[in-house]
């Protein structure tokens, strides 16, 4: 019914990938993202707390046998400090994937579109699958293939803005020129944005906010977990032509006098 | 001796090696990643490395994010 | 994990009901309808054809015990029309439920509340289960519900159009002040299309070319049961509130120096 | 006798009853709604209804629709 | 380079018309108004406060002679009391002129078409020129015109929302299907919904909270009326296609080497 | 009423600044440019036709002393030949401003940001006034200011795509950012669309084919004119607040019994 | 006596006209419609109307609306 | 002599200037700015730039364009 989905020669079961951050409790994470059926989630790199304060690592939670830890460069500025986490990042010895972030301004969190292309182009030298946070550039875009990155990864709308996908037409177009596959990441509001980018032909989606706060987390994440394969299987059946004027669905003939 | 680690000051043992340090801090070297003065030290050679004064260590996990 | 769906006392599974015409041939319209998990299904009323050329009775596809048998009065242009049809579909025995169309206009299909008010309340005197196909008004919707209809049906855009939901606060507002079910019908195009509409609260959807018309309709189908389900999950568990800065999703504490 | 039926004129044998023409073409009443001059003929009554020349009949059925 | 702009026999020069309520003062009232180059006012109907705590005859402000007093029926529930209220303004010895609204809820403003449909039928009997306030409804909108309106008055979205041209595509059938003048009330909020209104081909619009509730009214006034002929003139010049691909402005020969 | 329209210490009378490119014949260019008021005006720089069938220089059409002529470097794909391009146009002695145009890609025409920035620079150095023709990043707006462009020009749609502002979000946070004057350039298709973009809050538009491919170019000159004054206008002047439930424009106060 | 104005009860001279009343008030008839007992009376007929105990009158103007 | 002029071999006369040849195309020097082997020459060089057999000429001007 649908080609397998697959990312720097890895195959995963779900095109909807879950981030792990901003939970009201570990309890409501592990079982939000249950239901989002995701078998990849996004985990950020950070100190150690020696003072036991924090709440640790992440592998208390989850399984890494049965999750994916796509470890990213979250809060990163430069492509020197992007690397460094992410070396940092494969050497907790899970894989060598990295979702990669250059972040270029606080208030936005849009991407600095060239310490990303620096930092892409020195780890994939390194052997690394580099997943790409990007914005809707088509032309950026490009050039991250050209990098050798794994997958491209344009943004719906700004991180944790949860105001849906604001230009189909740019996310259209990169992926109609892309040749690896395109997973739109961060912006997703609710389920229909998770539908509507799905059927703009895009292979995959990141989220992570949208489930994190939203009311019952557990309930949104069974939702997008419907909403992303409804937009994938719309694609694929071909939606019917819009047309301005009404078609009845009904006969016309065999009316009676 | 003094050293600083994840950005703090600390005293620890003269001549410790960074998984004494670990088990000192009661880290799991499995679920930590250590570098040492900017380099990243691997799991393996863990033992191998002693601390000198004035050394820079940053121990990291894997935590929530997006 | 949801209320059941009710309408004139009857409870149904799927709150996706799906008409039945403009397939390209039953066996299609048969997989297709059985992809949408609907058990409501909309069937027309016309004159058997005496010399057998025409495809003739649609119970021959559909079993009359799987599916709940929605007859509707598509094709009446006046009050009077569209009583006698109901009372012809009701004297075939299956229920006394009735899809009511009153079309105003030949180009638009769009309904005349004028005819549909009249015909409604004669309907509702004769016992019938008046489920109304109107407008986006919330006034004729009110007079609908006080007439005693069973269900409002708001379009989300013409008949056949696949424009999607064109006025999503009209509808938002028909349901949060009616009692009744609010079922929209008409226009839907694709699986988002679904989707965002069930995210406005309403109880169920009717569509028809959005499946029928889709280049395959069983997998259309399919998409259109998943989108249904994630925009009622959706709607149910709360979305996010929108921003317009961005906030990261990952912590902003513990990075290395 | 000329009636009309479903709009277009036919003979049928004088005096027959609404089920004796639904089976003349071959129609299972079970699937069949009948009009007779404007009033519905419910199934138990079809075969007590004679038809008079000039009579108007609709018959109808379910069909696909939206 | 434009049709006149005639309504029930008179003619106009601007195609907008406004508002006179909500105004901070009457002075702001008086210089906006003039800004907006308006030859239509709107004026509602109400008691004469004998302890004159209250404003007052709006005619101490606006001179009859150099604005058009369109009274309207604001506020009225049922045609009955709308056709009182006409013909009290009738009285009033300006004009025969109404804008009757006929209201069916209070939250919504929405108005009651069965009711301006009796009342339309009444005042136009009664040698009334009438312009009705009505929804977005195609078929209502043929019918107040059946009945002899002078003009209907599609809203944009509801009254004192500010949400702009909410359904574009019925108003524009609404203009493309009826005779009589189609004027545009209610919803507009700032200029480019004025513009974007005028480009569907309406002949007017009628606005006030738009004008009244901005922070500098007087330039909102100038705005309001450069937008509606801007986008009266757009739609006069017919504008290009839209193209999902770019097309370059700028020759593509006589490249250097 | 508002304050100067000033790029590169140069004051423009309009903020309307019109493409040269793609009119029907030179005369119907000459009075579409008159009828929007602009004072610049762009050109190409192309070889000149030693055999004479090409239509020549647009001096001969142009009045120097009346026009401002703004010089792209349309067509160019390299920062290299963008360079060479502003030299040669700069050499034609009229002034030291350069529309920099760095495509990065033929179907979409959409910039390369890494060779603009690259051209930006250079030419900044070598004194040019740099006006940036730049995608919705606000990163690279970011950058171009601090590359010392005397504006930037980020698109509304694809150049000669009419389909106007895609993303108004983007282009709001560019202005409210810089400090340079924010031109929106390419992707306007009709008066609406240069309204509401002038309605963000930036300085002026530049346009040429929705001018050029109207039916009627003149009137949508003049359309376009009245256009951006409504749209600068109803941005000083502050719009209405938005509602979701209506607010009646009448009183409430002083209803019949 | 008695009478009730725009909803409220009112003591006026016995006898009065609709013009007197209007007088009274220092109300411009030129600026006001008045309605007597449901009905309403025109202009030039104020002077002629006279009002009885327990009449209902309405006096409207033009104010500011959208 | 040969050279190349906008991308095209051309044959002028030996050692003409850069004006002169301007002048032979009948083109106003005002309107049209000069690249020669790859350098722009400014309007008052004109007159003194001597082209050489081989050498590559650009004349370009504005057109219209957007």
């Amino acid at each position: 019914m649908d080609t397998p989905f697959a990312v720097g020669g890895r195959t995963f079961r779900s095109r909807l990938m879950i981030g792990t951050g901003k939970y009201r409790d570990n309890e409501t994470m592990v079982r939000a993202i249950e239901a989002t059926g995701a078998d990849v989630v996004t985990v950020a790199v950070r100190r150690v707390d020696l003072d036991r304060t924090a709440d640790g690592s992440i592998l208390k939670h989850l399984d890494p046998k049965r999750f994916f830890l796509l470890a990213n460069t979250a809060g990163c500025y430069t492509a020197d400090e992007a690397v460094r986490y992410a070396r940092l990042a494969r050497e907790a010895g899970f894989n060598d994937f990295v979702k990669l972030e250059v972040i270029g301004d606080q208030e936005t969190l849009l991407p600095d579109v060239a310490g990303l292309l620096e930092a892409a182009r020195t780890l994939v030298t390194e052997g690394f699958k580099v997943l790409a946070y990007t914005n809707e550039d088509l032309i950026t875009a490009l050039r991250l293939e050209e990098a050798g990155c794994a997958a491209v990864m344009p943004l719906a709308s700004p991180i944790g803005s949860g105001l849906g996908l604001l230009n189909p037409m740019s996310v259209r177009t990169i992926k109609r020129r892309l040749q690896v596959p395109v997973i739109v990441d961060a912006g997703v509001g609710t389920a229909s944005d998770a539908c509507v980018t799905m059927e703009q032909g895009v292979d995959g989606i990141l989220m992570n906010t949208a489930v994190a706060a939203a009311r019952d987390p557990v309930q949104m994440g069974h939702a997008m977990r419907l909403a992303v394969e409804a937009g994938r299987f719309a694609y694929l059946a071909g939606r019917m032509p819009k047309r301005e004027v009404a078609v009845p669905s009904s006969p016309t003939e065999g009316m009676l006098d | 001796m003094e050293i600083v680690v994840n950005g703090e000051p600390r005293t620890v043992a003269g001549g410790a090696t960074l998984l004494e340090l670990l088990q000192t801090w009661a880290l799991d070297p499995r679920a930590v990643v250590v570098e040492h003065n900017r380099r990243i030290v691997r799991r393996p050679s863990l033992g191998d490395v002693h601390v000198e004064p004035g050394d820079t260590i940053e121990l990291v996990q894997f935590v929530g994010g997006g």
